[in-house]
């Protein structure tokens, strides 16, 4: 099993070092084949650990690899933990990182770096395996931090591109906030845990589910609240929560192929993966469920309705993004860790489909992102057109569709949940599913139909004002970039994406959420476990009752607006940006929080570091303390030449004179 | 354990014959003194590695001891001897200056063999300081250690090199004229100069604390901690790239290990007393230090500043012991503190060397290190771009690089003493990579920033060969640091059992 | 009763102190010079007494001989302007003589008779009839300080070089030969042949 | 019979008259260097005095050094005072304060 397993890990390691260390060597040919075939035998051996635990019940493995460290007495190892929970996100991850492989083979033939960026996402997928299969906090940071490098790395992937490099390091940034409680939290585990390994972890937390600690004054804090509360401080910048939720929209930057893997199916749900991990310690304290349920779904509602103004349709994808992680969150946050994981797949297979194919519909774009200037395209890329309608279903839960069961069952399990803040929650959980109708159609019907792509702009080509659709009549195809349906390499992960995106939550709804699929694993404590308040009685049944619920008209009805607005009557929307300007306005900047960040913290550390640099270490420390010793010392200098006459005598005169006082004090001393 | 030959010696002498060869063979074949130079630095490394495999890690005593008497009359002896403490520190002395000579090699074109010389005398003069352990010994060794770095800035440095070589050697000199005030007045009450004596002397409070300051003069200054640190970045800022090398990778952390030697066990209760102030320091080090570094325009002064930051941790690692010993609901982590300092100092050994080296990179073509000079550099030197990108990362203490192992070491025992220490320590990770980055940023990214950026040449092989083996040290510090903390565990333990007893 | 050593002792000690008083205060330094030998000789006076036979002739021999010649010499060769270096004589007595005075107080309260008075200090039986002080001191320079006298000749070479150096000055008007650079002269540097375009005929 | 204390009071003497002539002629050099001698002097007759009374020859011995270091120093400080007087035409100390701060 440990050969199985340090071969999943490593494969893609070594196919990204092949693939970066020796580009010149294998080229792009290589670089792609050695880095698919390494992630693909990642991925086959993932998908027979899945089966192994899912089918045939294999017990937990849990072993160290190798001993990183003992000190003081503190083990730290790098080991893997594969349980069913491991097993599920080693396939999700490693099956969504070889359809993103394949993908870029259609999407970056022609980009510079095309070894470069194979290397980087097998290296991704790499990192993203140490993170899910580790059975330590240790490794689970390491994994943790190399993901957030990858992406670091794969946002600035066109480095030219100033807004790109911006983005980079405000991902990393953010993110790096989101490690220091993180790091914190793992500090705190160690401390009073005494160990860093989940099992000893979870086994020592009962004990200190009463205990307190002081950090400020004589307050007494809840151990565990703390623990879990600076734990998760790290999931919401992993998993972009509200307020550390604003390096997603900006890691757009990057190539799609890697919103795609990175920013929407894989990295940002280490957060929720890492909770549910968690679940025997957040169990603990309900301050900290509550924190975790009013944040997530904070951020599925606000966000949400972000994704409605934008116009860009990779930041469409990705403030929907934010608000499906909100779900997640939430669900974690009502103890249904089940339903959080569940969307967690779900999402995965559905968003990486949305952004492949707004990948595939920019390649036909010829790199233009702007949804105002598509329309029509469900002509040119029926492909591209059908699975992102499955997709988009997928997304907004249309029963049936994957998204569906998943995001249900969140909102039933918020709706039962009962600690502090779950009513809060469930009511714009409830309204988030009209929003996520309302953007994903919006975007949905703006690309796909209406009349022709209003593609070029007339700065672009002064004679194709007359709209797209009369120009591709006019032209031919090669001197006119019409929209066409991507090659093979794009459309064949599509299909393999849509499919899961479909399916895969009338499948395994049972088990997953309501079955036994996660015993053992997660742990909910009865008083919180709403999933069990759930009246369950097989798929047809949830879908019955989902169908009379309220989420499913609101679905529908965001649909139905959506096509209204922007298929029949355009000018609605306009008259109601204009009406409702304050709003759009608050919407259209993102509520500010990119110009706050921007004004108090990065503006406020260089003013700081300016102030302590020209006032604490050149004006005191140099200046007076430093130079101002060596200028006394040469003020007092100047005092004392004047003692130097330069006279022989006074010298002599001195020396007598001393040799007078001194004869004197011994002949006086006796 | 001791050898059949004196390993130390070879170690220590080695270099300072080589250098003095190098000197002989003058400037007319520079190649001649440059080869003779290597030559003598990788014979130094070879001589060294047997201190790591002929090393036992179960015993604290010392080992490959060598005892000659020296200065009878004040019993002053030539006592060498190391122990886990000082043995990673002079094996990272000894690989480092070969990197260095090498990094030295057509860059140097003003008197190289002199240039080569001082390096390699130095190399053996700090091997000297480590394995000390006889006090005047190792006093003379740290002051000597003064004069190759004296010269190296003086002659090699850039504009303002004056200023600085003389705010370097008086900060530096002031703090070690105490430090010998204090082994001497040590020497008097125990009559003997060896260092492993000064330990279990008795010493009564007001002792300790005289002694205790007078040695954080000392050392305190070499680290070096707020608010001391300001000749750091001006000797940085003119010393040539070997010469920041040595100075950021060694030299600073002959006072980290100066703490773990004689502040520590000589004067553990006024260690104990004192240590807030440690704390202090040390946190207003990562902090401030931190914030300053954001704000810095020259890429060096830039990651002298963050060095400081970085040995702020070394500090707080080495003076949390206490509180955590003082703590009754807490019973382990003072151990874990101290090893996440050393393991912080050999990192930062690895990590600022190539962070130096690659400002020296860069400015070996362009003569510039304003960070506006550049812009776009991965454009044109795509390989140089992946290394400074590695090493800024690890410099932002990236896991799987070594620069993380030490600040989680640090970061975990802080946390053990007091909530708001770890918090504020882990700022850094924030604050680090803030300033790292955003050097990057501005300095390997973007568009070609001008014509002279854009006539830039990737790293040749001699430049790929020093940054690639700092690499490799770096990531297997990174992946697997447990043969580090092995060879060191018993003897922090030993050093954690001493300083819990009192010597009141 | 007073012995003739003490008796001895006393004029010597007069006419050493008498000769330094006019060492001091005479105007014209070849007096001060002479009187400065009157001096040196009644203190070898005084080192017979204490049988110290061999440096009372060496500091005849060395002072009187060598050394106040040369001050004698100097003080000859320079012209120096008398009158200007006596001004401020008077107004510096007066300091001069609270100095001196203070200075012999102190120095009669140390080395008075309480502390090395004869009763304090007991006088040494006289030497025997064979003995030889120079005998015995060169004993103990060839031996014990064998170091330090070679020290001393060092010193005295070296301020003998100094001497020479310090006072050697070429004069720039005299004409003088250099041999070598005779020896070694090349034609070349006697004769310059100059390459030049003929000059045209003025027209 | 002389006392130790004899000779110890005429060098007392000698001494402070020294000091007196250093004070009273402190332009002229040579008379400078001259008051010096007698000083060395003075010091000379107390070595000589405790060598006989003690009957150590060691007192001898430094006398012997002590001139002859003195007949070197007077060698060179003449030799300095000729090359100054060349220099400057004087021997006033009064001129000479180019060591001045």
């Amino acid at each position: 099993m440990e050969a199985i397993l340090l071969t999943i890990v490593l494969a893609p390691l070594a196919g990204a070092l092949i693939a970066g260390l020796l580009r010149n060597q294998v080229g792009k040919v290589g670089a792609h084949s050695v880095t698919i075939l390494g992630v693909g035998i990642s991925c086959v051996l993932s998908l027979y650990v899945l089966y192994l635990h899912a089918f045939q019940g294999a017990p937990v493995y849990n072993e160290s690899v190798y001993i990183w460290m003992v000190s003081d007495g503190l083990r730290m190892e790098i080991g893997f933990l594969v349980d069913r929970l491991t097993a599920m996100m080693m396939a999700v991850v490693t099956f969504v990182s070889l359809m993103v492989h394949i993908y870029t083979i259609g999407y970056m033939a022609h980009e510079d770096g095309y070894e470069r960026f194979f290397s980087y996402i097998a290296l991704f997928t790499f990192s993203m395996l140490m993170l899910v299969m580790a059975n330590n906090f240790l490794q689970l940071f390491f994994g943790w931090e190399a993901v957030g490098l990858v992406s670091y790395l794969l946002i600035g992937f066109y480095f030219k591109r100033e807004t790109a490099i911006f983005a980079n390091m405000k991902a990393f940034l953010v993110n790096r906030v989101g490690d220091f409680g993180f790091i914190l939290g793992i500090a705190a585990v160690a401390m009073y845990f005494g160990t860093l390994d989940y099992a000893e972890a979870f086994a020592a937390a009962p004990q200190f589910a009463d205990a307190t600690i002081t950090i400020w004054g004589d307050t007494e804090w809840s151990l565990m609240t703390v623990v879990c509360i600076l734990l998760f401080i790290g999931a919401m910048g992993k998993s972009a929560q509200v307020p550390l939720h604003v390096w997603l929209p900006d890691s757009m930057e990057g190539p799609t192929p890697i919103s795609a893997l990175i920013h929407a199916a894989t990295m940002v749900t280490a957060g929720i993966f890492m909770v549910a991990r968690m679940s025997p310690l957040y169990e603990l304290s309900e301050t900290a469920l509550t924190f975790v349920l009013v944040i997530g779904a904070t951020t599925a509602f606000f966000m949400g309705l972000i994704g409605i103004v934008q116009n860009d349709i990779k930041r469409v994808v990705a403030y929907s993004t934010l608000s499906q992680l909100g779900y997640m969150i939430a669900a974690l946050g009502a103890s249904a860790y089940a339903a959080g994981l569940f969307h967690l797949m779900t999402h995965a297979f559905f968003k990486a489909l949305l952004f492949l194919a707004a990948g595939s519909v920019i390649i036909g774009m010829h790199h233009d992102q702007d949804i105002r200037n598509m329309g029509g395209i469900r002509k040119y890329m029926p492909i591209t057109h059908w699975t992102a309608l499955l997709g988009s279903l997928a997304l907004i839960g249309f029963p049936g569709f994957s998204g569906f069961f998943s995001k249900d069952a969140i909102i039933e399990a918020v709706h039962h949940s009962q600690i502090a803040g779950a009513t809060y929650a469930h009511v714009l959980l409830v309204a988030g599913v009209f929003v996520t109708a309302l953007y994903s159609f919006r975007m949905y019907f703006l690309v796909f139909h209406g009349d022709g792509p209003r593609h070029f702009e007339p700065h672009h080509e002064a004679h194709d004002e007359h709209g797209g659709a009369e120009a591709q009549e006019h032209h031919h195809v090669e001197d006119e970039p019409t929209p066409h349906e991507s090659p093979w390499v794009v459309t064949l992960p599509l299909i393999l994406l849509a499919i899961p995106s479909v399916v895969i939550g009338f499948l395994t709804v049972g088990p997953m959420v309501f079955g036994d699929y996660f015993d053992g694993v997660l742990f909910v404590a009865a008083e919180h476990n709403t999933l069990g308040a759930i009246e369950y009685h097989g798929v047809l049944g949830f879908m019955l009752h989902g169908v009379m619920a309220l989420p499913f008209w609101l679905a529908i009805g965001g649909l139905a607006t959506a096509w209204y607005v922007y298929t029949q009557k355009p000018e609605i929307a306009r008259n109601l940006a204009r009406r409702l300007d304050w709003a759009h306005f608050v919407l259209d900047r993102k509520y500010g929080f990119d110009e706050f960040n921007q004004a108090v913290f990065a503006g406020g550390s260089k003013l700081l570091g300016k102030f302590l640099w020209l006032v604490g270490d050149r004006a005191v420390i140099d200046g007076l303390a430093v130079n101002g010793s060596a200028h006394s010392v040469g003020k007092l200098a100047a005092i004392m030449r004047f003692v130097q006459t330069g006279m022989l005598y006074h010298y002599a005169m001195a020396i007598i004179v001393g040799l007078l006082v001194l004869l004197g004090w011994f002949v006086l001393r006796g | 354990m001791t050898a059949d030959w004196p390993i130390l010696s070879a170690v220590i002498w080695l270099p300072i014959l080589g250098g003095a060869l190098v000197l002989a063979s003058g400037d007319k074949a520079p190649n001649v003194s440059r080869w003779l130079a290597l030559i003598f630095a990788v014979l130094t490394f070879l001589v060294s590695l047997p201190l790591y495999s002929g090393f036992d890690p179960t015993t604290a005593q010392m080992q490959f001891v060598e005892k000659a008497p020296w200065i009878p009359l004040f019993d002053v002896y030539y006592y060498l001897g190391i122990d886990g403490i000082s043995m990673p520190l002079i094996l990272l002395t000894t690989f480092i200056s070969i990197l260095v000579i090498i990094a030295g090699w057509e860059v140097i074109q003003y008197k190289p063999s002199q240039y080569m010389a001082a390096f390699l005398m130095m190399e053996g003069v700090m091997v000297g300081v480590f394995a000390a352990l006889d006090a005047m010994l190792f006093y003379v060794f740290w002051e000597a250690m003064l004069i190759p770095m004296f010269i190296i800035i003086g002659v090699w440095g850039g504009p303002n090199r004056v200023y600085a070589t003389i705010k370097f050697f008086l900060y530096t000199f002031l703090g070690s004229v105490f430090m010998l005030v204090a082994l001497i007045y040590m020497y008097f009450h125990s009559g003997s100069m060896e260092i492993l004596a000064f330990h279990d002397l008795k010493l009564n409070l007001t002792e300790q604390i005289l002694i205790f300051v007078a040695f954080l003069l000392a050392f305190a200054v070499k680290v070096p901690m707020w608010p001391v640190h300001t000749w750091l970045p001006d000797a940085h800022v003119e010393a040539p790239t070997g010469g920041s090398v040595i100075l950021a990778a060694i030299m600073l952390k002959i006072g980290g290990y100066g703490f773990l030697r004689f502040s520590l066990p000589i004067t553990p209760d006024a260690s104990s007393e004192l240590d807030w102030m440690i704390i202090g320091m040390s946190l207003i080090a990562v902090v401030y230090i931190g914030f300053v570094a954001l704000v810095q325009q020259d890429m060096k002064k830039l990651i002298a500043y963050s060095s400081i930051a970085h040995m702020g941790f070394v500090t707080l690692g080495f003076f949390i012991a206490f509180i955590i010993m003082a703590r009754n609901d807490v019973d382990s982590g003072a151990i874990l503190g101290l090893q996440g300092g050393m393991v912080q100092m050999v990192s930062h050994g690895f990590i600022s060397a190539a962070m130096f080296l690659c400002v020296g990179v860069l400015y070996d073509r362009l003569h510039s290190r304003q960070i506006d000079d550049y812009g776009g550099v991965v454009n044109v030197m795509p390989w140089f771009a992946a290394f400074m990108v590695f090493f800024a990362m690890a410099n932002a203490g990236l896991p799987g690089t070594s620069g993380f192992v030490g600040e989680f070491m640090v970061i975990l025992a802080s946390f053990r003493a007091d909530f708001w220490f770890a918090f504020l320590a882990a700022t850094t990770l924030i604050v680090g990579a803030a300033y790292t980055l955003w050097m990057v940023k501005r300095v390997v990214y973007g568009e070609v920033g001008s014509d002279k950026v854009a006539a830039l040449e990737d790293i040749n092989k001699r430049e790929a060969f020093v940054l690639t083996s700092l690499a490799v040290a770096v990531l297997v510090l990174g992946i697997w640091p447990a043969p580090l903390i092995e060879v060191m565990d018993v003897s922090i333990e030993n050093l954690v059992r001493h300083i819990a007893i009192t010597k009141l | 009763m007073m012995g003739f050593e003490k008796f001895l002792f006393y004029v010597f000690s007069v006419f050493l102190i008498f000769s330094a008083v006019m060492v001091i205060t005479r105007k014209n330094p070849v007096h001060s010079a002479l009187f400065l030998v009157l001096a040196f000789f009644n203190s070898a006076g005084l080192w017979l007494l204490a049988e110290a036979e061999f440096l009372a002739i060496a500091l005849v021999l060395v002072y009187v001989g060598a050394v106040m010649v040369l001050f004698l010499f100097v003080v000859m060769m320079l012209d120096i302007n008398i009158a200007e270096l006596r001004a401020g004589f008077v107004r510096n007595a007066p300091v001069a003589i609270v100095v001196a005075i203070a200075m012999a107080v102190e120095l009669l309260i140390v080395v008075g008779p309480q502390r090395f008075g004869i009763d304090v200090v007991a006088a040494p039986e006289p030497r025997p009839a064979g003995y030889s002080n120079t005998e015995e001191l060169g004993l103990a320079l060839f031996t014990e300080h064998l170091y330090a006298f070679e020290i001393a000749a060092v010193i005295l070479l070296v301020g003998i070089v100094a001497a020479i150096g310090l006072t050697m000055r070429k004069r720039p008007e005299t004409k003088y030969q250099d041999p070598s650079r005779q020896v070694t002269v090349k034609a070349s540097d006697r004769l310059r042949v100059i390459k030049m375009d003929a000059e045209e005929k003025a027209r | 019979m002389i006392a130790l204390s004899d000779y110890l009071i005429v060098a007392a003497i000698l001494f402070s008259l020294s000091v007196a002539g250093i004070f009273l002629n402190r332009k002229n050099v040579i008379l400078l260097l001259m008051c010096i001698e007698l000083m060395l002097l003075a010091v000379n007759i107390n070595f000589i005095a405790f060598s006989h009374f003690l009957g150590d020859t060691a007192g001898q011995v430094f006398v012997f050094f002590i001139l002859t270091v003195a007949a070197a120093e007077a060698a060179i400080g003449l030799a300095i005072l000729v090359v100054l007087f060349r220099s400057r035409q004087t021997i006033n100390v009064a001129d000479l304060d180019t060591l001045k701060g």
